[in-house]
């Protein structure tokens, strides 16, 4: 895994409400985030970041990034992203909520083409503990260690974390893929990636009711993942039908209306079940099951 | 979002998609200056399905009839919701109906063409039998005619049915839209193809750049919750039948917050995510100002036993939440408002702590016991 | 096809790019009616360039002055074109003025964004400071940041000039456009900018997909080459000064026989291509149909003193041209017409060759030969 | 060079008006038209091709092919292209005229993605005499030899290769790169093929005035280029600043309002005559000088 300390990390759309806020905690945290993009602020400095107008103009200053973390307001997102692609960068993330889902397909079209890794949108972004943090995760919250947690949500994949960390389980990283419809990348995709990753041992994968991405994990985990999963979903006691934050969106007009019960809670821990993979009823159970499976390794 | 059929039909139109003659109606009375020949059939305007089987469409052959249809339909309760316009249309005898769809699909992250020959009310029972294309790359007709020919449509029907689905797509992305589908799609023997029912959804985050749909959104009232409207657009409320309030930062959160209070036995009245974490528009005291009006919502719409807030991994640290939780407690009385349950992390959370055991609202940072107090709370 | 400016400013102003207020004067007394308040500018409304140095452009401080200005305007020619219509329009003081422009460019075989700090009449002499942005794939705005920095724009500007050129490049895309220019875009001090003049050329070929630029084009008399209406717009004609009539299927051809003309020391008076050759509305009979009306055409608006007939290669047998010359020269008789030369090659040459020859018309499967005859009959 | 006799051919639009005239006229010269497509006339035959559907449809039938000729309506051209190459078939031959700029320079950027090799459009197509006709040439003023012949034009070319024929001259291929603003591939990607293509000793490029294709070939050919190219420009005498045809389409309204001369024939002759080039002042001419050049190789 390519997510390291060394890395070199971009930020665009520092100078707005979130860049603000979250490129010197991500500093702070030890990230070398080495140049900041906002067109018409160029020249100035954010907690002592250069920043310029464009991003060819930044790399052209401090030479190349691994790391886009993209900050901008939503309908700019796709944008930046397409900057950023240009200037071949080809790991992105993106923070933003609210991103239109037609933007976030040309840009998958695009990432697709040319192998780049997206991460988001509507996410917390990434975090190696002890390494590098790439969006909003709260770092204390985090303690390195061999567990790789994804998740789809913010702060209920902080609260796992945390318990995690309480449990004396530190973290190899937390991936927040994005609560939006349509995101980057998907969870096989991180699954992979952390299978072939020396750091981590188990996998934590915290989903929520909506969509298929649970479902689909399932069966991927079933064929192509040797390490040990547990899985967690939250929304079990929700009620259908309800548009509810980013969650279960897709359940409401189109997929329920037609009968099948994809999506819903029952449909994801018994899609995980039939792959093996234990579910926990609670976030404080996940800690117990990751102990287990370290246990029998 | 979704429009209303005459909505839909509107931007068919637009996108020179064939509907009939049809014309909106307010009030029974308008039908009086009806443009229409009849026989006509009236469509009660509801934003849910099976109006037909529940008697919202009805035909009428003259004025007389017409009124009294529209006075039915008007009060008609299609699963709880009554119709504030009905749609008259002319009446169109098709010889085959299909269905013709244009989604997103999550996983593969591409727009969707869905098709069937077995359109109108066949659809649902032959949902195996729609077929699928993925808009891989940037849409090009070769698309809707993939879809045709996997319909098993032939001759001039091919071309005749993917130039609607073409237009169909072509809407899909214009307007930035969920959800673009017309059921059924009829089909005449002389080869004329006319859309007689259509949904469009459209996506709520892309309607600031779209001001023709989002005028369409203040146009009519909004179905089911009404009294959300009163909290910002991005807090989501869910109501539910119990008695214990749930008050969240985040999606995820809220919903494992609400599992966890039904499992340890209490009924949740409520659950409110305050949302804003990767919010573009953040301004530094978001949180707080959330936290307020969220419990201002919750003692003035709800009757609560208890109230239970849990907020995890905020930039705000502990001790500034616990401020505006001691504001909001010195405006109202113990007898004004339901306990309160805190469950908080982050920093200085044991100055939020002692502030808060002042003001006799107990605070955890383990979640399970927070739960644990609130559901007894709520049943004390 | 050229639109005039204020046609281009009615695709800016929808498009979002700001125009100053202003008003189409069709006569001088419109101005009685101007709803634009003094000091105004008066624009005459021709296709060509230059008009400023030429005197059409001019100030009016009251309806008197605009009156007697539109007057004159009216009645000045720029490089041989009279307008029809006039602009009238706010004065404007600008604080500094750029060029922009968006063009496609051939060999790269994409769209390029133009710009330059120097706009307004200095462009021309500061031609080698215009900046280049290729558009290489699907266009996004960091384009148009591109190119404002390349300008050497700076802080808030950059913004507010690249948003300019990406309403450009929509309006480029969205309409077919061959070219948008905008020269000068005024900015002020305050930092709002403001198209001043511009320019749009729309598509020939894209004209029958947008029904408004294709509406544009019958709304007003067409520059040039009136009488050419006459034939189909496929047909291409290209009037001289000299004797001898050229007709060619194809461009290139037409443009080597009129060369070899030339070289031969005659002098074309016209030169027309009968196109058609890849046209996908080809009916079998085209190319017979176009040889008649080109005959027509010629001895109907030219002067000549023959005609040179340079047909190849195409799919029609040599006969049955010559069929169509032999209907053609029964109508006329040999007084009303000028003496034909016929350069084919092709199917049935020699029956073709004979039937003409009966006709008196020399028949040639040689080029330099037919235009070596055909220069000597110019001469006779 | 791969169009030989074995090559295997689609044409899409069989059942149009140009369509119905040439694939016939192709397969009678020995080309293997394999299949045709027009959508709503599958299951029909014409001059005895099989008509599919869809291009997927005619290569599930026939298998895979090499190139495909299209002759579809003019706002129809984007799309067939874009379902060929969806179909992987990577040589692809536009015969219409009329195609929309910005049509051809969203297929342009497709086909670079995807190296797919564009020929037009407005344009005669391919002959490669003796063995296979891609497009409208007409045969029978093309003999098998070792000239490789390069246009913008359609009868232009016809007549240099009757002349050539007539002076005992063959044609290893004859290409027309097409006479619309914007056209799938360029005088240089021609050269190199034919730099590279053993049959061919010798390349004539017929030019016309107006856009810069010339310029950059003859720029093209001093650098990479070692066999012998002769050159001819059509339009010496055509007055300027008219649009005729095709040609010059875009000397009137930019480049030559800013005062260059980039389009001329003058600058062209010039750029060819920098380069090395012989240009011959007349069609006729032609013959002497491919003579000249071939003995004195």
């Amino acid at each position: 895994m390519s997510f390291t300390s060394d890395h070199k990390v971009l930020v665009q759309g520092i100078t707005g409400a979130l860049g603000v806020l979250y490129a010197p905690l991500m500093k702070a945290y030890g990230t070398q985030v080495v140049a900041g993009v906002a067109p018409g602020h160029g020249g100035q400095r954010v907690a002592d970041i250069p920043v310029f107008d464009l991003v060819e103009q930044a790399l052209g200053a401090v030479g190349k990034v691994d790391t886009t973390v993209i900050f901008v307001e939503p309908y700019r997102v796709l944008d930046a992203a397409l900057e950023a692609i240009a200037a071949e960068i080809r790991q992105i993330v993106l923070i933003t909520e609210g991103v239109p889902p037609l933007d976030m397909v040309r840009l998958a079209r695009k990432a697709d083409r040319v192998e780049t890794l997206i991460v988001g949108p509507d996410s917390p972004g990434i975090i190696v503990p002890g390494q590098v943090l790439l969006g909003t995760h709260p770092p204390e919250f985090y303690t390195p260690g061999s567990v790789g947690l994804l998740s789809r949500s913010g702060t209920l994949t902080y609260e796992v974390a945390l318990q995690l960390t309480q449990a004396g389980l530190g973290q190899s990283i937390a991936v927040g893929i994005g609560g939006d419809r349509i995101v980057g990348s998907s969870f096989q995709q991180w699954l992979q990636i952390l299978e072939e990753d020396d750091q981590t041992d188990v996998i934590v994968l915290v989903g929520e009711i909506g969509g298929d991405s649970e479902e689909t994990a399932a069966r991927y985990i079933a064929e192509a993942i040797d390490k040990p999963v547990i899985a967690y979903i939250a929304g079990r006691t929700a009620p259908k039908n309800q548009p509810m934050g980013h969650a279960g969106a897709i359940i409401a007009s189109l997929v329920a209306g037609w009968g099948t019960e994809v999506g819903t809670a029952d449909s994801k821990i018994a899609a995980f079940k039939e792959a093996g993979i234990p579910v926990a009823d609670r976030p404080s159970q996940i800690s117990d099951l990751v102990k287990k499976a370290l246990s029998s390794m | 979002m979704n429009l209303l059929e005459y909505q839909a039909k509107e931007l068919f139109q637009q996108m020179g998609i064939p509907i009939l003659p049809s014309q909106r109606i307010d009030h029974p009375k308008d039908l009086k200056g009806l443009k229409i020949p009849y026989p006509v059939v009236l469509k009660s305007q509801v934003y849910t399905g099976g109006r037909g089987k529940a008697g919202g469409i009805r035909f009428a052959e003259n004025t007389i009839d017409a009124i009294a249809a529209a006075q039915t339909i008007f009060h008609l309760s299609i699963k709880g919701h009554y119709p504030t316009v009905l749609l008259a249309e002319a009446k169109y005898e098709p010889d085959q109906e299909l269905y013709l769809a244009v989604v997103l699909d999550r996983s593969q992250r591409r727009p969707l063409l869905l098709g069937s020959r077995a359109g109108g009310i066949e659809v649902q029972a032959a949902v195996r039998h729609i077929q699928q294309v993925v808009v891989d790359e940037e849409f090009s007709p070769f698309y809707a005619r993939r879809l045709a020919i996997k319909m098993g449509l032939q001759g001039d029907l091919i071309e005749l049915v993917s130039g609607i689905i073409e237009k169909m797509y072509r809407l899909f992305a214009e307007k930035d839209l969920d959800l673009v589908e017309i059921n059924p799609l009829a089909v005449s023997l002389s080869g004329d193809v006319m859309a007689l029912d259509g949904k469009v959804t459209a996506n709520i985050s892309a309607l600031a750049r779209h001001p023709d749909l989002a005028a369409l959104r203040e146009q009519l009232p909004r179905p089911g919750i009404g009294a959300s409207t009163a909290l910002p657009s991005e807090m989501r409320l869910v109501e539910l039948n119990g008695n214990i309030g749930i008050l969240c930062n985040g999606a995820g959160l809220a919903m494992s917050t609400l599992d966890l209070v039904n499992q340890a036995g209490g009924k949740p009245a409520n659950f409110l995510n305050l949302g804003g974490e990767s919010d573009y528009r953040l301004p530094p005291n978001l949180l707080q100002e959330r936290v307020q009006q969220g419990l201002d919502w919750m003692i003035q719409n709800a009757d609560l036993n208890v109230i239970l807030i849990n907020l995890v991994g905020s930039v705000v640290p502990c001790d500034q939440i616990a401020a505006v939780i001691g504001v909001y407690l010195n405006q109202r009385r113990a007898g004004q408002r339901p306990p309160l349950v805190m469950r908080l992390v982050g920093q200085n959370f044991e100055t939020a702590k002692q502030s808060l055991a002042a003001l006799d609202v107990p605070v955890f940072d383990q979640l399970d016991a927070a739960i644990a107090r609130a559901v007894a709370l709520s049943k004390g």
